[in-house]
């Protein structure tokens, strides 16, 4: 029976990572592509039918190319860490639930993701620390900071989700939205989880960490080019986890007619990321010392507000 | 006879069994040789192809023709077509630096470090009159008769300026270079 | 902790070659410092080793965001130097072009000042295809899509084609309609409102005292205005209004430079209407230019970034001294007042709503 | 109106205080045996405008007006760069040309067309 149990473990594991890997590509395609559309481009379309074939060639180009670690960095943290958030990010991938019992099924889930994901911001600010530069310093810095702001709207969001299903399965709280999904039930959870989950992602208009027009590429800056595909994949992976936990959370997940569970999971996951690239393509960055304002006067109010309604509506 | 001649041929010899030996294949070594070589040809293949295909410029411009290269990344143009367009802000993480306007003594180091700063593979573009040879400036006291001077350069685009449209050709015909059509 | 950074000389949003050492007290900036003369290349001296009309290609170079209101100024102070008198029709055509000029050189702003807030290109794009179809009318004018080279004594080399005032008809209702959506989609964006608003505030005595120009004189409250106060051409006749904000800050810079558009796409249509028919042809370009009458000549221009004013001691053939007032110039001195006190992140946003050319500033 | 080198800083206080408060540009011209240094000032409510001139022998020093108009900051640092001016009173960094080798004053007349680029 334990061949048969480790036999099914391995074929998930397989089975997860290349989901990973097809959204992540599928997405990075995709937000190429609708990013050029608002802006009156057409995007890739030479390499491959439709330039599907584009991010690879980017890929492959980055991970050939010369790595460079500067001299005033700290070489093993530099060369390690980037690694380890990816390690991180599909690690949270493998603790959610999927349909048709894949994946791994624990009872405190949520609770283990949002502790799990806390870890993010220190180690983006280890790599920023590390790389010696100011700029790269600054946007560490930044990343701790900015976590103060977001991270407890986040988790009270959530909280009321689990106060409502009872449990902190996730399995649980899809399975208690079969009815009503609770972007319905809830919506300024929903609103309060998706700004907080916008923050989290590091997408605009709270992409302080890598902001272009400021610090060059924030925590990147002396990153080497084998090392950007693997903050690629970092930020396309985040992007995927943040989807999941949004359909999983508030859109009913995998639930829906005619068509088998994890379509529809990766159709919502869909529909959430373009959501998050419809936004980025259009709105300014926000300043830091705003942002935190907003955190802690808007977010969190509303993330109470959240909890109250919900205890007095439907808990009682 | 003379030792020190002696010891040459000795020498000689001994470098020639050596190289013989480095040379040999056994029998069912050559079998992984090959296969270790073929694999190498494809992932070169696949590495020359994804180069190719994949040229990001440096968001770096100095002067006039730095407007025409916004122009080039911009819908009319729209350069991501061909996978040109990922303005990267640090050097670290470009192809292809695009020297656009004209380099004054006080800019060229700095020109000269950024391109040290890039990673290997890097190319360089001269885009403009003033890039190729110093342009209007050339009785200047102030500018550099070309940036040939202080860094390799692959293609030069001449024109004051070039329309954008020249530089999409350039990148093109650097494409030819970089997947091994044109010889350095 | 006082932390020291350095920005540029090479950086993505100093717009040229700029390095700033900026000294930093956690987020709020304590002191910026300007280092120029990256592009420094001697145009002054140039000019006084050529010909009078060999270095209007010169002075196009000097601002290569609207090179047609550079050269408008240097041959206005070549014209006063000769005591030509620029014909009827002529000062409409230049008009109409100098103000499409105007409008092209302010949309790359806006789609730049966007990019500097931490937009990923979008308004950019937008703007940049507008300004694209300024550029081909004026291309089909002038024959060239960046330096036009245009402007000769009394006159311009080409003028208007048949079929301009239908196009340029066309292409003002078009903008007009964009302008409007540019609006909507800016000034309802609370985020926009929140990184431009109380930002980077100029007072007006603070803006007299730095000595700043143009727009962003106007958005400090004062009324000046060189196509108003000096006026040239035909802008008395088109009852030109100065756009004047009163509050200073980045918000108001960006809302002069936009009215300033929608007053431009105004003098144009009435420009287009009054336009007398005629000859508008200056003098074709000679190596031996007409005798100079005047010793000294000063000569004022509201260039797209302020107010340029050319400063000529005249010789026989050639300019003995020729002295540029640059707007870009004087506008970068303000930036170490106005960002004292700033946050980092709104250091580039300051940087981008006073709209340096940085061959500008350095010449 | 031409004036004398020492009655400059009063001058200039005296039109400031009457309305002339803003500098719109200070440039100098090389006459070959003297410079001539001009003040161009406005007065913002009439608009009316003043040219304050002065001759200044070569060698000669020239007095900071950084006082009167914060403006004239940056003017006076590309007239000591550009003409080789030293300004007193104030502390003039190097400003357009950095990294220049050797040469000084191109706006002069005597200047020496600069040399070839020497990498490394």
């Amino acid at each position: 029976m334990l061949t048969d149990s480790f036999g099914r473990l391995i074929v998930e594991v397989i089975a997860i990572f290349i989901l990973i890997v097809f959204f992540d590509y599928t997405f990075g395609w995709l937000e190429r592509k609708s990013i050029a559309k608002a802006q009156f481009r057409h995007g890739p379309t030479y390499v491959g039918k439709f330039g599907i074939l584009q991010n690879l060639a980017d890929i492959v180009k980055l991970l050939a190319k010369e790595n460079i670690i500067p001299k005033n960095a700290d070489k093993l943290v530099f060369s390690t860490v980037p690694l380890l958030l990816l390690a991180l990010f599909i690690f949270l991938i493998y603790l959610l639930p999927f349909p048709d019992s894949l994946g791994i099924d624990i009872s405190v889930g949520l609770l283990a993701i949002f502790v799990l994901l806390s870890f993010a911001p220190l180690l983006i600010f280890l790599t920023g620390a590390a790389s010696g530069n100011k700029f790269s310093l600054i946007s560490a810095q930044r990343s701790v900071i900015m976590s103060l702001a977001y991270e407890v709207p986040l988790i009270l969001s959530v909280a009321a989700v689990a106060l409502y299903a009872g449990s902190f399965n996730i399995a649980d709280i899809v399975n208690s939205q079969a009815k009503i999904p609770f972007i319905v039930l809830m919506p300024i959870g929903f609103v309060v989880f998706f700004i907080a989950m916008l923050a989290e992602l590091e997408r605009p208009p709270f992409d302080l960490r890598e902001a272009d027009s400021e610090l060059i590429a924030g925590w990147l800056v002396d990153v080497g080019a084998p090392y950007y595909a693997v903050a690629l994949f970092v930020d396309y992976t985040r992007m995927f986890l943040g989807s999941l936990l949004i359909s999983l959370l508030f859109l009913g997940g995998w639930l829906g007619p005619y068509l088998p569970g994890l379509i529809w999971l990766l159709i919502k996951a869909f529909v959430a990321a373009v959501v998050i690239v419809i936004m980025r393509a259009t709105t300014v960055r926000m300043r830091l010392d705003r942002l935190m304002r907003f955190g802690w006067f808007w977010l969190l109010p509303l993330a109470v507000l959240n909890i109250i309604l919900t205890f007095m509506l439907f808990v009682k | 006879m003379n030792d020190e001649r002696f010891e040459n041929a000795k020498r000689e010899m001994e470098q020639l069994v050596v190289d013989s030996l480095k040379n040999y294949k056994a029998p069912v070594g050559a079998f992984f040789t090959n296969l270790k070589e073929a694999t190498r040809a494809i992932a070169s293949g696949t590495i020359r192809w994804s180069r190719k295909n994949s040229l990001w410029p440096m968001q770096f411009g100095l002067a006039c023709c730095a407007m025409e290269l916004l122009d080039f990344g911009s819908s009319r143009i729209d350069a991501e077509r061909k996978g040109y367009l990922l303005f990267r802000g640090t050097p670290r993480q470009c192809d292809v630096m695009i020297v656009a306007g004209w380099v004054t003594k006080a800019v060229a180091p700095e020109v000269k470090r950024l391109y040290e700063q890039m990673a290997k593979p890097r190319y360089v573009i001269a885009y403009g009159e003033c890039a190729v040879s110093g342009g209007p400036w050339w009785e200047s006291y102030n500018i550099i008769k070309g940036i040939d001077q202080i860094i390799p350069v692959d293609v030069y685009v001449v024109g004051c300026p070039p329309k954008p449209e020249n530089l999409f050709e350039a990148l093109m015909k650097l494409q030819e270079k970089v997947g091994g059509k044109v010889e350095d | 902790m006082l932390t020291r950074i350095n920005v540029g000389p090479i950086h993505p949003s100093t717009h040229g070659v700029l390095r700033l050492v900026v000294t930093l007290d956690g987020d709020t900036i304590v002191d910026v410092e300007p280092h120029i003369g990256f592009l420094h290349r001697g145009v002054e001296k140039l000019a006084e080793n050529r010909m009078y009309m060999q270095s209007e290609s010169y002075m196009e170079k000097i601002d290569y965001v609207a090179p047609m209101a550079y050269s408008d100024l240097y041959v206005a102070a070549v014209e006063e130097a000769m005591g030509i008198h620029p014909k009827e029709r002529a000062k409409y055509v230049r008009l109409i072009l100098l103000e499409f000029q105007r409008i092209a050189s302010h949309l790359l702003w806006l789609g730049a000042f966007c990019n500097d807030l931490g937009q990923i290109f979008t308004m950019f794009m937008w703007t940049m295809k507008d300004r694209d179809l300024i550029l081909n009318l004026l291309q089909d004018v002038t024959g060239s899509r960046m330096f036009y080279v245009n402007m000769r004594l009394g006159g311009v080399s080409i003028d208007l084609p048949p079929n301009f005032e239908e196009h340029a008809n066309k292409l003002l209702d078009y903008l007009e309609k964009r302008f409007k959506d540019y609006e909507t989609f800016l000034e309802k964006n609370p985020v926009f409102i929140e990184r431009t608003k109380d930002v980077g505030i100029l007072k007006r005595e603070d803006a007299i005292a730095l000595g700043v120009t143009g727009p962003v004189l106007r958005a400090s409250g004062v009324n000046f205005d060189v196509r108003r106060d000096y006026a040239y051409y035909v802008y008395e006749k088109l009852h030109f209004i100065p756009q004047v904000q009163t509050k200073g800050d980045s918000f108001a810079r960006y809302k002069v430079r936009m009215r300033e558009m929608k007053e431009s796409i105004k003098l144009i249509r009435d420009a287009l209407k009054l336009m007398p028919e005629g000859d508008a042809l200056g003098m074709p370009i000679k190596l031996i230019s007409p005798p100079v009458k005047e010793s000294e000549v000063i000569v004022r221009r509201e260039l797209p970034r302020g107010e340029g004013m050319i400063f000529m001691v005249t010789d026989k053939q050639r300019p003995y001294r020729l002295a540029i007032r640059a707007p870009s110039f004087i506008n970068l001195s303000a930036l170490r007042y106005i960002a004292k006190g700033a946050r980092y992140a709104d250091l580039f946003s300051i940087l981008g709503s006073l709209d340096l050319v940085m061959a500008d500033v350095d010449r | 109106m031409k004036i004398k080198k020492e009655e400059l800083i009063e001058r200039l206080r005296e039109l400031s205080r009457s309305g002339y408060n803003y500098l719109v540009k200070i440039t100098a011209v090389d006459y070959i045996d003297h410079l001539e240094v001009i003040y161009f000032i406005r007065n913002m409510q009439n608009k009316k405008e003043e040219n304050v001139r002065l001759d200044l022998k070569n060698g000669e020093s020239l007095p900071t007006v950084i006082e009167i108009y914060k403006s004239a900051d940056y003017y006076e640092r590309e007239l000591s760069e550009m003409f080789g001016i030293a300004i007193e009173g104030r502390d003039v960094k190097r400003l357009l040309i950095e990294k220049w080798d050797g040469l000084e004053a191109p706006l002069r007349k005597n200047f020496q067309w600069g040399s070839e680029y020497k990498s490394g």
